[in-house]
C-alpha cells in the first residue's frame, strides 16, 4: 500500500486511502482504524452477552420455569461465557486501546506487522461468525458450560463443532496480535524510549502478549482433541476407551488460568496510567509495577490446578496449587498499594475516568480477595462450582476488566474521537452501573455461601430472597449501561472538540492531535533524559 | 457460612469454616483499611486543596513492607486451608463404606448388604466412606451441610470422600458439576438418623430394588426401581418429552428406530424393551439422541425387567 | 499540522530482518507449546500405561521411522545450507538447495502416507471396529496419540513446503536476496521445528519398546 | 536499536559436520534403545533426543549467533514447558 496522493485535512478517521467507504476501514492496516474495528465489533459481541446476561438473571427472578427451558438456559450461559470470554475480555483491552494507543505511546508509525494486524481482526470476525453459527444451524445450541468438559462434550447432542472451531480461529487471532505486540515493543520503540520509561501500560501489554503467545496453542491443541474425539471417537479423554477427563481439565485451565491474567493485566495497565494522570503526579513505584506485572505473567503459569481441588488430583498437587495461588495474589496487591499511594499528596482532578479506576480498584479488591477464598483449599471445596464463584469472577472479571475497560474508554475517548463527551452524563451512568453492579452480584456470595451451585437452572425457595436482589440489581446495572453508551456515541458524533491533552498527562499520545494523525507522527519523537511517561513537575 | 452454629452438621465443619473466617476476617480488613484511605486521599489531596502535587517517586521500604506482609498473611490463609482440608484426605479404616452412583441425573447409593436408595441415610457418629461412581459424565457430589463435595468422575477408580455426621437432621445434597440438562435437578437428601434408628432401618429390606420380596404387584415394584433407579429423569409419564420420548402409552405401540444406519419400526414388546435398557444405543428412537440413555447391563436383573415391564403395561 | 500530510498514507514500507526474525520465532514458540499440549497428554498416558504402550510401539516400523528421520535430518541441513548460500550471493545453489529439501520433504511424506496405508490396512485408524475391538484402553490411546500427533506434524510438513514454494519463488526473481534473506531465513528457520519436534516423536513412538 | 547488521555466514562445512553428528546420534539412539535397560530406555531416549535438538536449535537455527535476548527467550520458553508438565506430574504421579 504505497499511495502517495496528498491527504486533506488527515487524521486517521477521515483520510481516504485506496479504498473507499467501508472498504476503507475493513482493509485498512492502520492500527489504530483496526483498533476501532475491534472496539465495534468488541461492543457489538458484548451487547449480545449482556442480553443473555439479563435473561439468565430473569429466569432466575423465581424458582421454577420463569421464561425459558432448562435447555435454553443452559445453552444460554454457554454461549453467554463462551462470548464474554473469547471474545470480549480476552481480545478486549489489547486490541482495542492496544491496537489504538500502543505504537503511538511508545513513538512508533505502526505495529511491526500491519497486514497481519488486519489479519487478526480477520480472523476475530471469522470465529465470531463460527460460534454464531452454532446458534443458527445444526442440532441445537451447545449446552456444555464455556468449559467444555469432557466427557460431556463428546455427549451433549448438540452442534459443538463450529464453537469449537470458531474458539480456536479466536484463539489464533489472539496469538497474532500478541506476537505483533511483542515485535513492535521490542523493536520500533523511538529513540529515547528505553525499557525504563515505557508506560506501564505497555508493559502490562507486553506481559499479555506473552501469555497470549505461549498459554493459547494449548487450548487450541485441547479443543482439536476434543474436535477429533467428537468425529473419530479417537478415545484421548474419552474415560470409555481409558481416557482421563481430569486430564482435559488440567489442559483446558493450563490455558484459562493464564487467561484471566491476558483479561485483567492491561486493565491494570489502563489504571496505571489513568491514576498518575488524574493525580498529575509520577506513579509510586514504576519498577515495582513493572515487576509485579511481570511475576503474574509468569506464575500465572503455575497455578491452574486451582480450578480443579474437587476434580480428584492427588493431594500433593492440590496443595501445591493452592500454595502457589496465594503468592500470585501478591503482586496483585503490590499495584493496589502503589496506586493507592500514588494519590498520596497528589492534586487529584476528579474526572469520570478517575471515578471508574476509583471504583475499579474497590470491586477489584473485593473479586481479588474473594479469589483468596477460592484459592484455599478447605474453603474452596465448600464453594466450589457454586454461586460463590461466579461472584467472584463476574466482580473481578467485569468488575475490573470491564470497568477498567470503561475508564480506558472515557480517559483516551477524546484521542480517538477528537470529541469530548458529556461529563455530567458520564458520571450519572458510572453512580448507577456501580450501584447495579454491587446489587446484582454481592448477593450471590451470599448464594454461594449458602449452597447454592452454579449452573442451576432452577433452584430450592431458600434461595429465593438473593436472587430476586441480584435479579433487580441487573436492571439497575443496565439502566446505567445504556446512558454511558448513549451518552458515548452521541458524543463520538456530536461533541465539543476535544483539546490535544484535555487531562494534562505526559504520555506520548497526548503530544499529537486528537485524532490523530495517519502515521502518528508528523517527526519521530526523541525522548530526552528528563522526559518520561510519569514525569510532572 | 450457612449458619455454622446452628448445624454443626459434620466433624470437618470447624476446620473450614475457622479457615473461611481468617480469610474472610483478613480480607475485609484490608478492604475496608485500603478503601478509607483511598477515600482520604481523594478528599484530602483534591485538586482544589491541595493544587500542587509532591512528586515522590517510590519507596523501596515501602515496596518490602508491603511485599512481605501481605505473603506472610496469605501464608496463614493457606495455612489455614491446608488445616482444614488435611483431615478430608484419608478416611478412618472403620469407616463404613457406602456406594455412590452419580448417573444423568440422579444419585443413587448402595449400601454394604446391598441396599440401594436414592436419599442418603446415614448414622449419626459414625465415619462414613462414600466411594464415588459416575456412570456416565462427571457429577460432584455435594452437602453444603457437611462442608464436603468431591466430583464423580467416570473410569476413575479409588475415588471417595468421607466424613462423619454429627448431627441428626435431613440436608441437601446436590450435584455441583455441570451435566447436562437436568442438572439442577440432580439433587437428593442426606438423612441422619440416631444409630439405633439407622440399624434398623439398614436391617429392613423389605425395599430393596432388587430384591424378590413380592410384596406389592409386580408392577408397583417395577415402579418403585424405576423411580430409585432414576429412569424418570429422563422419561415422563404424562406424555411430555424429557431427554428421552415418554412412556406414555408405549406399550404395544409402533416406534420409528434406526438401527445403525437404518430406520425402521418396531412394536414395543419385552424383546424390544429388554433391549432398549441393555442395550440402549441399538435401537435408537427417532427424533432423540444416541449415547444419553446407558446400559443398565449388571444393575438391573432380568426379574427387575420383568417388574419394569408389568409397569410399563399399566400405562396405556 | 495534519493539513500537510504527505507520506505514504497507512504503513510505510518497513524492512526489518531483525523484526521478521522474532516474529517468526515467538511464532515458532506457539507451535512448540501447541506440541507441548500432546506431549503432555503423551507423556501422562505413558505414565498411566507403561505396558501398553510398550507393546504398541512394537506395532510401529522402527526402520521406517529412522528412515524418515534421517531424511529430514538431511533436509535440515539443506535448507540451512541455502541460506550461506543466499549469503555467499550463490542464487542458483541456494535455489537448488531449497529444491533439494522440498523434495525430501516430499519423500517424507510418501513415507508417512505407506506407513499409515499400512496401519489402515490392519484396521487400524482411530475409531476403528478392530480397534475398539482388540486391543486394550492403553493401545487405543496409544494409536489415537499416534495418528494425532503424526497427522499434525505431517501437515507442518505441508505448511513448510507451501512456504518453500514462496521462498524459491522469492529467490528466483530476486525480491529474496543476500540483502533481504529473511523470507528464506524464516523458511529455514520454520522447516528446522518441523524437523525439531520430529526429533521428539521418533523416539517416543517409534523407539520406546 | 538498527545496527543489527551483523550477518554471520556461516560456512557448508560446519552444516555437514553437525548433519554427521545428528546421524550419530540417531543411530546411538536406535542402539541403546534395543538394548533392554528398563526404567531407563525413555530417559536414554529422550536425553539423545534433547541433544539432537539442542545441536539443531544452535547451528541450523542459529542460535549461536544470535543476541542474547533471543537465547534467553527460547530458554524461557522450554522451561516454561517443563514446568507446566512438571506440575501435571505432580497430579499424577502421586495419586493413590
Ligand atoms: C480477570 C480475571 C480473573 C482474575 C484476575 C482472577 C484472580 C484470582 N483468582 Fe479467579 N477466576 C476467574 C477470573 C479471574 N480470577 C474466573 C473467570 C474463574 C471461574 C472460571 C470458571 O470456573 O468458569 C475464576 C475462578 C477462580 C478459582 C476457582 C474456583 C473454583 O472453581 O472453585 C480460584 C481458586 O483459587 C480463583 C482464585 C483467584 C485468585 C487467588 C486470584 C488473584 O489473582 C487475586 C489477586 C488480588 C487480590 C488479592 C486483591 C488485591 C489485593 C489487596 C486488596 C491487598 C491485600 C491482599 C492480601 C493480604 C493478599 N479464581
Ligand atoms: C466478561 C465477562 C462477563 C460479563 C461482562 C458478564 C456479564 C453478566 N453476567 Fe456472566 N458469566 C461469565 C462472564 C461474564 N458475564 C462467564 C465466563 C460465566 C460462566 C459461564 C459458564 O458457567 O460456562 C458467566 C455466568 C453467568 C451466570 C451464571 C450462570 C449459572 O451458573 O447458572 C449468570 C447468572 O445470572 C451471569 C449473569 C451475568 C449478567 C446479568 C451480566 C451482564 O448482563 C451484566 C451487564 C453488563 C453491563 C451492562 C456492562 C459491563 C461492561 C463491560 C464488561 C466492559 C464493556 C466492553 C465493551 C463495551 C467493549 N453470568
Ligand atoms: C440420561 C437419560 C435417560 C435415563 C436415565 C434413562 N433413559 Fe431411557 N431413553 C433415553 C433416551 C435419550 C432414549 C431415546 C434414545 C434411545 O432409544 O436410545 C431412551 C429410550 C428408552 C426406551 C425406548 C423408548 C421408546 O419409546 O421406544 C425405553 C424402554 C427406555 N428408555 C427405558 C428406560 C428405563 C427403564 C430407564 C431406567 C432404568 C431409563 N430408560 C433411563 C434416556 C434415558
Ligand atoms: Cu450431575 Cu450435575
Ligand atoms: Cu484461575
Amino acid at each position: 500500500m504505497h499511495t502517495t496522493n496528498a491527504v486533506n485535512g488527515a487524521n486517521y478517521l477521515t483520510y481516504q486511502g485506496k479504498y473507499k467507504g467501508l472498504l476503507g476501514w475493513i482493509l485498512s492496516t492502520d492500527h489504530k482504524r483496526i483498533g476501532l474495528l475491534y472496539l465495534y465489533s468488541i461492543a457489538a459481541m458484548f451487547t449480545t452477552g449482556v442480553l443473555l446476561g439479563l435473561a439468565m438473571k430473569f429466569e432466575l427472578l423465581a424458582p421454577g420455569k420463569t421464561i425459558m427451558e432448562a435447555q435454553t438456559y443452559n445453552a444460554t450461559f454457554t454461549v453467554h461465557g463462551v462470548i464474554m470470554i473469547f471474545m470480549v475480555v480476552v481480545p478486549g483491552l489489547p486490541a482495542v486501546f492496544g491496537n489504538l494507543m500502543m505504537p503511538i505511546m511508545i513513538g512508533a508509525k505502526d505495529v511491526a506487522f500491519p497486514k497481519l494486524n488486519l489479519l487478526s481482526w480477520w480472523l476475530y470476525v471469522a470465529g465470531v461468525f463460527l460460534v454464531l453459527s452454532a446458534l443458527l444451524f445444526g442440532s441445537g445450541t451447545p449446552d456444555t458450560g464455556w468449559t467444555f468438559y469432557a466427557p460431556y462434550s463428546f455427549k451433549s447432542g448438540t452442534n459443538l463443532l463450529p464453537a469449537i472451531f470458531g474458539a480456536f480461529v479466536l484463539g489464533f487471532s489472539s496469538i497474532l496480535t500478541g506476537l505483533n505486540f511483542l515485535v513492535t515493543i521490542h523493536r520500533l520503540r523511538c529513540p529515547g524510549m528505553k525499557w525504563t520509561k515505557l508506560p506501564l501500560f505497555i508493559w502490562t501489554l507486553y506481559g499479555t502478549a506473552w501469555i497470549q503467545l505461549l498459554a493459547t496453542p494449548v487450548i487450541g491443541i485441547t479443543l482439536v482433541l476434543v474436535a477429533l474425539e467428537r468425529v473419530f471417537g479417537i478415545g484421548i479423554f474419552d474415560p470409555a476407551l481409558g481416557g482421563d477427563p481430569v486430564l482435559y481439565q488440567h489442559l483446558f485451565w493450563i490455558y484459562s488460568h493464564p487467561a484471566v491474567y491476558i483479561m485483567i493485566l492491561p486493565a491494570m495497565g489502563a489504571i496505571s496510567e489513568i491514576i498518575p494522570t488524574f493525580s498529575q503526579k509520577h506513579i509510586f513505584g514504576y519498577k515495582a509495577i513493572i515487576v509485579s506485572t511481570m511475576a503474574i505473567a509468569f506464575v500465572g503459569y503455575l497455578v491452574w490446578g486451582h480450578h480443579m481441588f474437587t476434580a480428584g488430583m492427588s493431594g500433593t498437587a492440590q496443595y501445591y496449587f493452592s500454595l502457589l495461588t496465594f503468592i500470585v495474589a501478591i503482586p496483585s496487591a503490590i499495584k493496589v498499594f502503589n496506586w493507592i499511594s500514588t494519590m498520596y499528596k497528589g492534586s487529584i482532578n476528579i474526572q469520570t475516568p478517575f471515578y471508574w479506576a476509583v471504583s475499579f480498584i474497590f470491586v477489584f479488591m473485593v473479586g481479588g480477595l474473594s479469589g483468596l477464598v477460592l484459592g484455599a483449599l478447605a474453603t474452596d471445596i465448600y464453594v466450589h462450582d457454586t454461586a460463590f464463584v461466579v461472584a467472584h469472577f463476574h466482580y473481578i472479571v467485569f468488575g475490573g476488566t470491564g470497568f477498567a475497560f470503561f475508564a480506558a474508554m472515557h480517559y483516551w475517548f477524546p484521542k480517538i474521537f477528537g470529541r469530548m463527551y458529556d461529563k455530567a452524563w458520564a458520571n450519572v451512568g458510572w453512580l448507577i452501573f456501580t450501584i447495579g453492579f454491587l446489587a446484582l452480584y454481592s448477593p450471590m456470595f451470599y448464594l454461594g455461601m449458602m449452597g447454592m451451585p452454579r449452573r442451576y437452572y432452577d433452584y430450592l425457595e431458600e434461595f429465593h430472597g438473593g436472587n430476586i436482589l441480584s435479579t433487580i440489581g441487573s436492571w439497575v446495572l443496565v439502566t446505567g449501561f445504556i446512558i454511558i453508551v448513549v451518552n458515548l456515541i452521541r458524543s463520538a458524533r456530536k461533541g465539543e472538540p476535544a483539546e490535544m491533552n484535555p487531562w494534562h498527562s505526559k504520555t506520548l499520545e497526548w503530544t499529537v492531535t486528537s485524532p490523530p494523525p495517519v502515521l502518528n507522527f508528523e517527526k519521530e519523537p526523541v525522548l530526552g533524559e528528563k522526559d518520561g511517561p510519569y514525569n510532572y513537575d | 457460612m450457612y449458619s455454622s452454629e446452628i448445624t454443626k452438621a459434620s466433624n470437618f465443619v470447624q476446620g473450614v469454616d475457622t479457615a473461611f473466617l481468617v480469610i474472610m476476617g483478613i480480607s475485609f480488613l484490608f478492604l475496608i483499611g485500603l478503601t478509607v484511605v483511598m477515600l482520604v486521599f481523594i478528599f484530602k489531596y483534591n485538586k482544589k486543596k491541595n493544587p500542587k502535587a509532591t512528586q515522590i517517586e517510590g519507596s523501596t521500604k515501602l515496596e518490602i513492607v508491603w511485599t512481605v506482609v501481605p505473603f506472610l498473611l496469605t501464608m496463614l490463609m493457606f495455612y489455614y486451608g491446608w488445616a482444614g482440608w488435611k483431615p478430608m484426605q484419608r478416611a478412618p479404616k472403620d469407616a463404613m463404606e457406602i456406594t455412590a452412583y452419580g448417573r444423568m441425573w440422579n444419585f443413587s447409593f448402595e449400601y454394604e448388604n446391598g441396599r440401594r436408595t436414592d436419599t442418603l441415610f446415614l448414622p449419626k457418629d459414625q465415619p462414613i466412606k462414600l466411594n464415588l461412581m459416575a456412570m456416565d459424565v462427571l457429577h460432584s457430589l455435594y452437602i453444603p451441610a457437611f462442608r464436603v463435595k468431591q466430583d464423580m468422575v467416570p473410569g476413575k477408580k479409588d475415588n471417595f470422600m468421607w466424613f462423619e455426621p454429627q448431627k441428626v437432621g435431613t440436608y441437601e445434597l446436590y450435584c455441583a458439576e455441570y451435566c447436562g440438562l437436568q442438572h439442577s435437578y440432580m439433587y437428593t437428601y442426606v438423612e441422619v438418623m440416631e444409630d439405633s434408628a439407622f440399624q434398623t432401618w439398614i436391617a429392613d429390606t423389605t425395599n430393596v430394588a432388587a430384591s424378590a420380596a413380592e410384596i406389592d404387584s409386580p408392577a408397583a415394584t417395577g415402579k418403585r426401581i424405576m423411580q430409585n433407579i432414576g429412569c424418570f429423569a429422563c422419561h415422563t409419564l404424562d406424555g411430555t418429552r424429557l431427554v428421552g420420548p415418554s412412556f406414555k402409552g408405549i406399550w404395544g405401540a409402533e416406534h420409528t428406530v434406526e438401527t445403525g444406519r437404518e430406520t425402521r419400526q418396531v412394536t414395543v414388546d419385552e424383546e424390544y424393551i429388554r433391549k432398549s435398557i441393555y442395550e440402549p444405543n441399538a435401537d435408537v428412537v427417532e427424533g432423540f439422541n444416541k449415547g444419553l440413555m446407558l446400559s443398565y447391563e449388571g444393575q438391573l436383573s432380568d426379574d427387575d425387567i420383568d417388574n419394569i415391564i408389568e409397569y410399563l403395561k399399566t400405562l396405556n | 499540522m495534519a493539513e500537510h500530510q504527505h507520506a505514504h498514507v497507512e504503513h510505510p514500507d518497513m524492512y526489518d530482518p531483525e523484526s521478521s526474525k522474532i516474529g517468526m520465532w515467538l511464532f515458532i514458540f506457539t507451535e512448540l507449546l501447541l506440541f507441548g499440549g500432546l506431549f503432555i497428554v503423551y507423556s501422562v498416558y505413558r505414565y498411566l500405561n507403561p505396558d501398553a504402550f510398550h507393546l504398541a510401539a512394537e506395532e510401529l516400523n522402527t526402520f521406517i521411522g529412522a528412515f524418515n528421520t534421517v531424511i529430514l535430518l538431511v533436509s535440515s541441513m539443506t535448507i540451512a545450507m541455502s541460506t550461506t548460500a543466499l549469503q555467499k550471493g550463490h542464487k542458483k545453489v541456494a535455489i537448488a538447495l531449497v529444491v533439494i529439501t522440498f523434495i525430501i520433504g516430499i519423500g517424507f511424506l510418501v513415507n508417512k502416507y505407506f506407513e499409515w496405508g499400512i496401519k489402515f490396512s490392519h484396521g487400524i485408524w482411530p475409531g476403528s471396529e478392530q480397534m475398539l475391538n482388540e486391543m486394550s484402553q492403553g493401545e487405543i490411546l496409544f494409536f489415537g496419540l499416534y495418528f494425532v500427533m503424526t497427522g499434525l506434524h505431517a501437515l507442518h510438513i505441508i505448511v513448510g513446503l507451501i512456504i518453500m514454494v514462496f521462498a524459491i519463488k522469492g529467490v528466483s526473481n530476486g525480491k529474496v536476496n543476500a540483502k533481504r534473506p529473511s523470507l528464506l531465513d524464516n523458511c529455514g528457520l520454520y522447516w528446522h521445528l518441523v524437523d525439531l519436534i520430529w526429533i521428539f516423536l521418533f523416539p517416543l513412538f517409534y523407539l520406546i519398546h | 536499536m538498527s545496527e543489527d547488521k551483523h550477518h554471520h555466514i556461516v560456512p557448508y562445512r560446519l552444516y555437514v559436520i553437525v548433519l554427521v553428528a545428528l546421524l550419530a546420534l540417531t543411530f546411538a539412539s536406535i542402539g541403546i534403545t534395543s538394548i533392554e535397560l528398563g526404567e531407563f530406555t525413555v530417559a536414554a531416549a529422550l536425553l539423545f533426543a534433547v541433544v539432537k535438538s539442542a545441536l539443531v536449535l544452535t547451528f541450523f537455527m542459529h542460535l549461536k549467533y544470535d543476541k542474547p535476548y533471543i537465547k534467553l527467550m527460547v530458554a524461557l520458553v522450554f522451561a516454561i514447558f517443563l514446568i507446566v508438565i512438571v506440575m501435571t506430574f505432580l497430579d499424577y504421579l502421586y495419586r493413590v
